[in-house]
C-alpha cells in the first residue's frame, strides 16, 4: 500500500464519518478537518517530494507503489508521484478545501452532499495519483457518477437536463478513453498498464494514430475542447457552487492530464501525426470560448466559456510539443483551476444574495459588498492575464514556448490565440463594469451581507494561492520540469 | 406415408405413428396459444402441448429403451407438474378476471409504459 | 547601487499595506503614508541619479549598470525572463521625472480628495502605480517592460474608474484598458516574434549593435516588408496604444473622468509618454535595423499631433482641452524620435524627444493640477462657467501662465527649448515635415491660451459661493511644478541623455528659434484677442468654419466609428453569432443526438408490445427459423 | 390386428378433438374436446403397455384438473356464451406456424427414423417394480425427484389459495 493513497482514505473516511453524524454542525467540523486535512497532506507532499529530489532520488515517479489488483488482466494499483502530480494534488486540495467551505450554509440535506462531495474528491486524487491506466480510470469513472446526483439534486435552473448532459457526455469521453486504454493495453503485447513501462514500448503506426484521436478526444471531451464543450456552460451552471468550482478548477484538469499522461506521452508518434487537427481545434476553442463568453447575459454561463477558452490554451500547448509550452500548459492548469474557482465562489456568494446571475439584473455591488467586490475583480482581473496574477505567467509560458515552435501553422495559430487576451479584457471588464460598478439597480440590494468569514477564507486562501503562482512562478514551473523532463524526451522531435 | 401404411400390416405399431400424433396434438397447441384470446384457451393449448410431451417421453422410452423408465417417470411427474401449473394458473385466471371482469390475454398490459400504447 | 531596488519595493510595500488596511485606518493617516514613501522614493531617485551621473561615465559615455538582476522564469532554451533594475541615462532620467511628479500628485492629493470616500484605496493605487511605472522604466528586458506595461494599464484603469459609481467613468476605464490592451496585443506579438528570431528579450543584448543576433531574421520577409520591420511595428503599435497615437487615442480624453491628480500623474506626465519611452529604449534597433518603421513613426507622429492640436482648439472642457494637448505633445516627441539619426548630432531628435519628454512631465503636471485647483474651486470642468479667476486665484493664475508659456515655447521657459530642438531636427529631416511642426506649435500656443484667457479673463461668471485659492498642499506642489517648468530647460540635457550615450552641445539654431517664438507669441496674440474679453469673434470665426469646426468639436467622430466597429462587428457580429452558433448549432447537435437516439429507443420499444402471443410467435418462428438452419445448412 | 385398429382410433381421436379444442368458440366445448383428447391419450398409454400411466393420466389429467378448469370456465364465462372469434390477421398467422413446424417436423422424423426400435412385447410393467425405482436412491431410482415435486405441489397448493383468496 502506498502512503499516497490517503489522499483517497481521508475523503472515504470523511463519508463514513459523515454516516454518523446527524446534524449540521457535525457536518462541517467533519467536512472542514476533512478537507483541511487533505490540504496540509497535499502541502507536505510537496514538502517531502522535493526533499527527496534535492537528496538526489532521480526516479521518475516518487513514492511509487504496487499492487496486484486482478493478475488476469495485469490490473494493479498503481500510485506514484512526479512533479505534475504533485503539484495537481495540491490544486485538488486547494479546491476541495475552499469548495467544501463554500458550501458551508448549504440549504437542504448537508450530510448527502458533503458525502457525495468527498466521494467525488477521492476520485480525482486517485485519478492524479495513479500511474497505472486501469487505476486512472477507474478513478476517472469514480469522480464523474457523483456529479449526477450534486447537480441533479442540489443543483439551480434547468438541474436535471444539466446534470444528465454532462454526465452522458462524461461518460461518452470515459468510453473513447476505455477504448484507447485496452487498444495500448493489448497492441503492446498485453503486458502492462503501467505508464512508466508502457512509455517504453512502442505501437505500430496507423493504431498509434487511432488510439491517438480516440484517447485525445475522450480526454478532450471531459477537458471541454470545442466542439466537445457543450456540457461545460449548462453543467456549470445548474451545478451548485462547490461543485461547480470542483468541475471547473478539477475536472476539466483530469480531462487535460489524461490526454498528456495517456495520449501524448504513451502515443508520441500518433500525435505528431495528428497535432495540426487538434491544434486548429484548439486554437480555434480559446477564442471561440473568448467570443461565446462576450455573447452571454449569465454570469456563470460567461465564466463557463471563459473556462472552455481557457482550457483551449492547455490542449494548444499540449500539441505545440515544447517544454516551454508544456510547462505553459500545466501552469495554465493550475492556474485556471485557481482562478475559475474563485470566480465561481464569487459568482456562487453574489447568487446566493442577489438570487439573479444575470448581469443586467445586477450593478453597483461593490458598495454593498467590498469585500466579495474586490476578490471578483482580482478574478477577473487574473483572469484576464494581468503581471503578478497566475493567468499572465501561464498565458505567456504558453505563448513564448508555442511561437518557439519552428512550424508556420504553430506560430500562426499561437498569433491568432493571442488575440483572447483582448476579447477576455472585453468581458470580464464588462462583467466587472456592470455587476461591481456603476448605480445600484435595486434598492433591496443594499441590505445584503458582505462575505462571512467561511467565504472570506475561500477567498484568501484562493487569492493567495493565484498570487503565490504569479510572482513566484520558478517554483511552480521547476517542479513542473522536473515532471516533464524524462517524458519531453520522446516528444520533442 | 409408404413405410407407415406398411407398418399397418406387419403388426407392430410404428414409432412415426405415435409420433406424429403428438406433433398433430403439439401444432394444434401452438395454433391455440397463439391465436386465442381468452387466457383458459391459451391454458387448455397448454395442456395439449404438454400431453403431447408427454406421450413422446412414454413412446421414446417404451420403443428405444424399453429396459429404462426415465420416459416413463418424467411423464408422470409432468402430469404432477402441469396439474400445479394448471392449479396456479388458474388462481391467477379468476384473480385477473375478478380484477378486469375478463379473461383476455390484450387487456394484460398494465406492466407496460402507458405512453408507448399512445403512441400504437 | 542595489539600494535602486527600494525605488521599487517601497511603493509596493505602500500599495500591500494600504490596500490591505483599507478602510481600518483613517484617511489622513493612509494619505501620510503614501505620501511618506514616495518622498523617501523621491529622495532616493535623486540620489541615485546625482550617483548615476557622476560615476557613470566611462570614457565619455555614458555605461548601462544593472545593478540587480534575478531569473524570474526559466524556459528551456536561451530564453528567460529577468526582473532586474537597468540604470542608463534615459531610465534614470524617469525615475527623476516619476518620483518628482508622483510625489507632487500625493502631497497634492493630500487636499484635492480630502473628504472622498475611498481615499485609502486612492493612495493604495496611486503607490501600485508609481510602483508599476518606475518598474516599467528600469526594465533590463522586453518582457519585464511589458509586465509592468500590463500593471500600469491597470493600476491606470483603477484610477480612472475611481469614482466607480459614475458611470462615464466606469465606462471611460473600461475604454481606456481595453484599446491599450488591443495594443499591447500588438506589443506581445512583436515580442514574440522578435524573441523567435533574436532568442533574447534582453535590451542589452539587442541594443548591443551585434548584428549577429538579427541574422536569422534576415532575408524573411511578410508581405513585402521584413519580419523584423513587422516585429518592431507591433512593438510600436503597443506604444502608440499606451501613448494615444492615433488611431488609438480614443481613450486618453475619456480618461479624464479619473480624479484630475490621476490625471496629472497618469494621462499627462509618465504613463503616456511610456510609448515614447520604449521607442527610445529600442531606439538602436529601430535606427539600425528597422529605419521603415522609425520613418512610419514620424509621420504618425506628426499626424497624431496636427490632429489633436485641432481638435483641442474646439474643445470646451478643461481637461479634455488638456488631454487633446498630451496627445499633440506626444505626437512631437513621437517625431522627434522618428526623425533622429544614431549618434553625435545626427541624434538630436533623440536627445531632444527625451528632453521634451522631461520638460513636458513638469509643466503638463502642472497644468493639470492647475486645472484642478480650478475645478477645485469652481466644481466644473466647463469652460463656460469659468471666468475672472485671476483675481480669486493668484498663485493658480500665475503658474498656470508658466504652463501656457512654457508649453508655447516661449523663451526661457523650459518648452522653448526642448521644442526648439525637436523642430530643429526635424528640420534637419524634412523641411515639409519641420513646417508642419512649426504650424503645429503654433497651434498649440493658441488653443492653450485660449484655455488660459477662458479661465483667467473673459467675462467674470457669476457663482454660487464665490472660488478662493486652493489650500497649501495644492500650491506648494504647484509652485514647485512652475519652478521646474520655468528652469527646467536650462539643463543642458544633451550632456546627459543622448542617443549613443556620448555627451555633445548642439549649436543652437538662432533663425528657427527666434521664427518659434515668433510663431508662439502669434498664436498667444491671436487666442488674446478672440478670448481675453468675451467677445462675438469666437463664434463668427467657428460659424466662417462651419463643416470643419463641427468635425473638429466631434473629435472628427473617430469615438462613433469605434462605438459602430465594436456594437456592430465585434459584438453584433461576432458575439452574438458566436454565442447563437454555440447554443443552437454545436449544442444543438449534441442534443439532436439525444434526441434521436429517444426516437429509435421509442420506435424499437414498439416491439415490445407487451403481447405474450406475439411474443410467442417471434419466439416460435426463430426456433424454427434457427433448427432449420441448423438442419439443412 | 385389433392394436393398430385402436390405435388408428385413438390417433383420429385425439387428431379430430386437438384441432376442436383449440378452434371452438365456446370454452365449455373446447374444454370437453380436451378431456376426449386426454382420455385418448391415456387410451396411447395402455397400448403401450403402461398401465399405471394411464391410471395416472385419467385420475389426474381426466378427474382432476378438467375439474379445475370446467369450474374456471363456469366461474368466468356466462353459460352459452361465445367467445368473439380472434382477427384473422392473427389466426392465419398461428397456422402459418404450426402448418409450417408440422412440415418441417414431419419432414424430419419422415426423412430419419429407421426403425433402430425393438418394441417389447411385455403385457404390462409391474408396478411393484415401479415403486421401488420411484422410491429408491440408487442409479436410474427417483426418490429426489419425486420428493422435488411434492414439495412443488405443496408450494402451488399454498400458491394457489394465496392467489386466489379474496382479499
Amino acid at each position: 500500500m502506498s502512503p499516497l493513497l490517503i489522499f483517497v482514505l481521508i475523503p472515504l473516511l470523511m463519508m463514513i464519518a459523515l454516516f454518523f453524524t446527524n446534524n449540521r454542525k457535525q457536518v462541517n467540523l467533519i467536512s472542514l478537518s476533512g478537507s483541511l486535512l487533505l490540504l496540509l497532506s497535499a502541502i507536505a507532499l510537496v514538502v517531502l517530494f522535493w526533499r527527496e529530489r534535492t537528496a538526489g532520488n532521480t526516479a521518475q515517479m516518487l513514492f511509487a507503489a504496487d499492487t496486484v489488483w486482478y493478475r488476469e488482466f495485469n490490473i494493479h494499483i498503481a500510485t506514484g508521484v512526479d512533479g505534475i502530480s504533485v503539484l495537481m494534488v495540491l490544486l485538488s486540495a486547494i479546491i476541495v478545501f475552499t469548495a467544501s467551505l463554500v458550501s458551508w450554509r448549504i440549504e437542504s440535506m448537508p450530510k448527502e452532499f458533503y458525502t457525495w462531495f468527498s466521494f467525488l474528491a477521492a476520485g480525482a486524487f486517485g485519478f492524479f495519483i495513479s500511474i497505472d491506466l486501469f487505476t486512472m480510470f477507474f478513478f476517472l469513472e469514480m469522480s464523474v457518477v457523483p456529479k449526477f446526483l450534486l447537480i441533479g439534486v442540489w443543483g439551480s435552473g434547468r438541474k436535471d437536463y444539466s446534470a444528465m448532459k454532462l454526465v452522458l457526455m462524461l461518460m461518452g469521453g470515459s468510453v473513447l478513453v476505455l477504448t484507447g486504454i485496452l487498444g495500448i493495453y493489448y497492441l503492446t503485447g498485453a503486458e502492462t498498464l503501467n505508464i512508466v513501462e508502457l512509455a517504453h514500448k512502442n505501437i505500430e503506426q496507423p493504431a498509434q494514430s487511432i488510439l491517438f484521436a480516440l484517447l485525445f478526444t475522450g480526454f478532450g471531451i471531459i477537458g471541454a475542447l470545442f466542439p466537445f464543450h457543450v456540457w461545460v456552460p449548462d453543467g456549470h451552471s445548474s451545478a451548485p457552487t462547490s461543485v461547480s468550482m470542483f468541475l471547473s478548477g478539477i475536472s476539466m484538469k483530469l480531462g487535460a492530464y489524461g490526454a498528456f499522461r495517456v495520449a501524448i506521452c504513451l502515443l508520441p508518434e500518433g500525435a505528431h501525426q495528428l497535432a495540426w487537427i487538434f491544434l486548429i481545434l484548439s486554437g480555434f476553442s480559446v477564442v471561440y470560448g473568448a467570443f461565446a463568453a462576450l455573447g452571454q447575459s449569465d454570469l456563470k454561463y460567461i465564466n463557463a466559456y471563459a473556462s472552455i477558452s481557457h482550457c483551449g490554451l492547455m490542449f494548444f500547448a499540449f500539441l505545440i510539443f515544447n517544454e516551454t509550452a508544456l510547462t505553459g500548459a500545466f501552469l495554465q492548469m493550475i492556474s485556471h483551476g485557481l482562478i475559475t474557482a474563485l470566480f465561481f465562489a464569487c459568482i456562487g456568494m453574489i447568487y446566493s444574495r442577489t438570487h439573479t446571475r444575470l448581469v443586467s439584473e445586477m450593478g453597483g455591488l461593490m458598495k454593498v459588498m467590498p469585500f466579495i467586490g474586490v476578490g471578483f475583480i482580482i478574478a477577473g482581473l487574473a483572469s484576464l492575464g494581468l503581471p503578478g496574477f497566475s493567468g499572465f505567467v501561464a498565458e505567456m509560458t504558453i505563448f513564448i514556448g508555442a511561437f518557439q515552435n519552428s512550424g508556420e501553422l504553430q506560430r500562426w495559430f499561437t498569433i491568432f490565440a493571442t488575440a483572447s487576451i483582448v476579447i477576455t479584457a472585453v468581458y470580464i471588464l464588462r462583467v466587472v463594469g456592470k455587476v461591481l460598478y456603476g448605480k445600484q439597480e435595486h434598492q433591496a440590494y443594499d441590505s445584503l451581507a458582505d462575505a462571512y468569514w467561511w467565504e472570506r477564507v475561500t477567498m484568501i486562501t484562493l487569492i493567495a494561492a493565484v498570487v503565490l503562482v504569479g510572482t513566484m512562478p520558478s517554483w511552480f514551473s521547476n517542479m513542473i520540469q522536473d515532471g516533464l523532463a524524462p517524458l519531453v524526451a520522446g516528444l520533442v522531435k | 406415408m409408404g413405410s407407415i401404411l406398411e407398418n399397418f400390416t406387419s403388426g407392430i405399431i410404428p414409432m412415426e405413428a405415435y409420433i406424429f400424433v403428438s406433433f398433430i396434438m403439439f401444432f394444434s397447441g401452438i395454433y391455440g396459444f397463439l391465436s386465442r384470446k381468452s387466457l383458459l384457451m391459451v391454458l387448455i393449448s397448454i395442456e395439449l402441448i404438454l400431453n403431447s410431451a408427454d406421450i413422446n417421453f412414454a413412446v421414446f422410452n417404451r420403443y428405444l429403451y424399453p429396459e429404462h423408465f426415465e420416459g416413463f417417470f418424467f411423464a408422470m411427474f409432468t402430469i404432477a407438474i402441469s396439474a400445479c401449473e394448471t392449479a396456479v394458473a388458474i388462481a391467477i385466471v379468476i384473480n385477473i378476471y375478478r380484477n378486469l371482469n375478463n379473461v383476455e390475454v390484450d387487456s394484460l398490459d398494465e406492466l407496460k409504459e402507458p405512453e408507448a400504447s399512445d403512441e400504437k | 547601487m542595489q539600494y535602486t531596488l527600494l525605488i521599487l519595493l517601497l511603493p509596493l510595500l505602500s500599495f500591500v499595506v494600504l490596500g490591505l488596511m483599507d478602510t481600518k485606518w483613517k484617511a489622513r493617516v493612509a494619505g501620510s503614508v503614501g505620501t511618506l514613501v514616495l518622498s523617501v522614493v523621491a529622495a532616493l531617485s535623486y540620489y541615485t541619479a546625482w550617483a548615476y551621473f557622476s560615476t557613470a561615465n566611462v570614457g565619455g559615455i555614458y555605461q548601462k549598470i544593472v545593478p540587480l538582476q534575478t531569473v524570474w522564469m526559466q524556459f528551456s532554451g536561451q530564453l528567460h525572463i529577468d526582473l532586474g533594475i537597468l540604470l542608463d541615462p534615459i531610465s534614470v532620467m524617469m525615475l527623476v521625472v516619476i518620483s518628482t511628479v508622483s510625489l507632487m500628485v500625493h502631497i497634492y492629493s493630500l487636499a484635492y480628495m480630502k473628504g472622498e470616500k475611498g481615499f485609502e484605496r486612492y493612495y493604495a493605487f496611486l503607490s501600485l502605480f508609481t510602483f508599476s511605472m518606475l518598474g516599467l522604466v528600469v526594465a533590463t528586458n522586453i518582457f519585464q517592460m511589458y509586465i509592468f506595461w500590463e500593471l500600469v494599464g491597470v493600476s491606470s484603469y483603477l484610477l480612472i474608474g475611481f469614482y466607480y459609481t459614475k458611470p462615464e467613468a466606469v465606462a471611460a476605464s473600461k475604454k481606456a484598458f481595453i484599446v491599450t490592451r488591443f495594443a499591447d496585443l500588438g506589443f506581445l506579438i512583436g515580442i514574440l516574434i522578435l524573441s523567435f528570431y533574436t532568442q533574447t528579450f534582453d535590451f542589452g543584448v539587442l541594443n548591443s549593435g551585434n548584428a549577429g543576433i538579427f541574422a536569422s531574421a534576415s532575408g524573411v520577409t511578410f508581405m513585402g516588408a521584413s519580419v523584423l520591420s513587422w516585429a518592431m511595428a507591433l512593438i510600436f503599435i503597443g506604444g502608440a496604444g499606451k501613448s494615444a497615437m492615433f488611431p488609438l487615442h480614443i481613450w486618453l480624453p475619456d480618461a479624464m473622468e479619473g480624479p484630475t491628480p490621476v490625471s496629472a500623474l497618469i494621462h499627462a506626465a509618465t504613463m503616456v509618454v511610456a510609448g515614447v519611452y520604449l521607442v527610445a529604449r529600442l531606439f538602436p534597433v529601430y535606427v539600425t535595423y528597422t529605419p521603415d518603421v522609425l520613418h512610419g513613426i514620424a509621420y504618425v507622429g506628426a499626424f497624431t499631433s496636427l490632429f489633436a492640436a485641432v481638435i483641442a482648439c474646439t474643445q470646451t472642457d478643461i481637461k479634455r482641452v488638456l488631454a487633446f494637448s498630451t496627445i499633440s505633445q506626444i505626437g512631437y516627441m513621437m517625431v522627434g524620435l522618428g526623425v533622429s539619426g544614431y549618434g553625435g548630432h545626427e541624434g538630436t531628435g533623440y536627445m531632444a524627444s527625451m528632453f521634451h519628454l522631461f520638460t513636458h512631465a513638469m509643466f503638463k503636471a502642472l497644468l493639470f493640477l492647475g486645472a484642478g485647483s480650478v475645478i477645485h474651486a469652481v466644481h466644473s470642468n466647463e469652460m463656460q462657467k469659468m471666468g475672472g479667476l485671476r483675481k480669486y486665484m493668484p498663485v493658480t493664475h500665475l503658474v498656470f501662465l508658466i504652463g501656457c508659456l512654457a508649453i508655447a515655447g516661449i523663451f526661457p521657459l523650459s518648452g522653448f527649448f526642448s521644442k526648439d530642438e525637436i523642430l530643429a531636427a526635424t528640420y534637419m529631416y524634412s523641411t515639409g515635415l519641420g513646417i508642419g511642426m512649426s504650424f503645429i506649435a503654433g497651434l498649440t500656443a493658441f488653443y492653450m491660451f485660449r484655455l488660459y484667457f477662458n479661465i483667467f479673463w473673459g467675462k467674470e461668471n457669476s457663482y454660487e459661493h464665490s472660488p478662493h485659492e486652493s489650500p497649501l498642499a495644492m500650491t506648494i506642489p504647484l509652485v514647485v511644478l512652475a519652478f521646474f517648468s520655468f528652469f527646467g530647460g536650462l539643463i543642458p540635457f544633451g550632456k546627459f541623455v543622448t542617443s549613443d550615450g556620448a555627451a555633445y552641445t548642439g549649436e543652437t539654431n538662432y533663425v528657427l528659434a527666434i521664427v518659434s517664438v515668433l510663431i508662439g507669441i502669434t498664436g498667444i496674440l491671436l487666442a488674446a484677442a478672440m478670448y481675453r474679453k468675451k467677445t462675438m469673434l469666437p463664434d463668427r470665426v467657428s460659424q466662417s468654419l462651419g463643416f470643419i469646426y463641427q468635425l473638429a468639436r466631434n473629435k472628427f467622430y473617430v469615438d462613433e466609428l469605434y462605438l459602430f466597429i465594436t456594437k456592430n462587428v465585434f459584438f453584433k457580429g461576432m458575439a452574438s453569432p458566436v454565442s447563437w452558433y454555440d447554443r443552437h448549432v454545436v449544442n444543438g447537435s449534441v442534443n439532436g443526438l439525444a434526441v434521436v437516439t429517444q426516437w429509435v429507443s421509442v420506435k424499437i420499444k414498439g416491439i415490445q408490445t407487451g403481447k405474450v402471443q406475439q411474443y410467442a410467435w417471434v419466439f416460435l418462428l426463430g426456433t424454427l427459423l434457427m433448427a432449420f438452419l441448423i438442419l439443412f445448412l | 390386428m385389433a392394436e393398430q385398429i385402436i390405435f388408428y382410433i385413438l390417433a383420429a381421436i385425439i387428431a379430430v378433438f386437438s384441432v376442436m379444442a383449440v378452434t371452438s368458440t365456446r370454452l365449455i366445448r373446447s374444454a370437453l374436446y380436451l378431456l376426449f383428447v386426454l382420455l385418448a391419450t391415456a387410451g396411447l398409454y395402455l397400448l403401450l403397455g403402461y398401465h399405471y400411466l394411464f391410471a395416472v393420466q385419467t385420475a389426474v389429467y381426466a378427474g382432476g384438473i378438467m375439474v379445475l378448469f370446467i369450474f374456471a370456465i363456469l366461474l368466468t364465462q356466462k353459460p352459452g356464451e361465445r367467445i368473439t372469434p380472434e382477427p384473422l390477421k392473427q389466426r392465419v398467422l398461428a397456422i402459418v406456424l404450426s402448418v409450417a413446424g408440422i412440415a418441417f417436423c414431419g419432414h424430419i422424423v419422415y426423412y430419419n427414423f429407421n426403425r433402430v426400435y425393438s418394441f417389447v412385447k411385455e403385457a404390462e410393467l409391474p408396478t411393484k417394480q415401479l415403486g421401488m425405482t420411484l422410491m429408491g436412491t440408487e442409479k436410474f431410482q427417483y426418490l429426489l425427484p419425486f420428493e422435488s415435486i411434492s414439495i412443488l405441489l405443496l408450494a402451488c397448493i399454498v400458491g394457489a389459495i394465496m392467489i386466489a383468496r379474496k382479499r
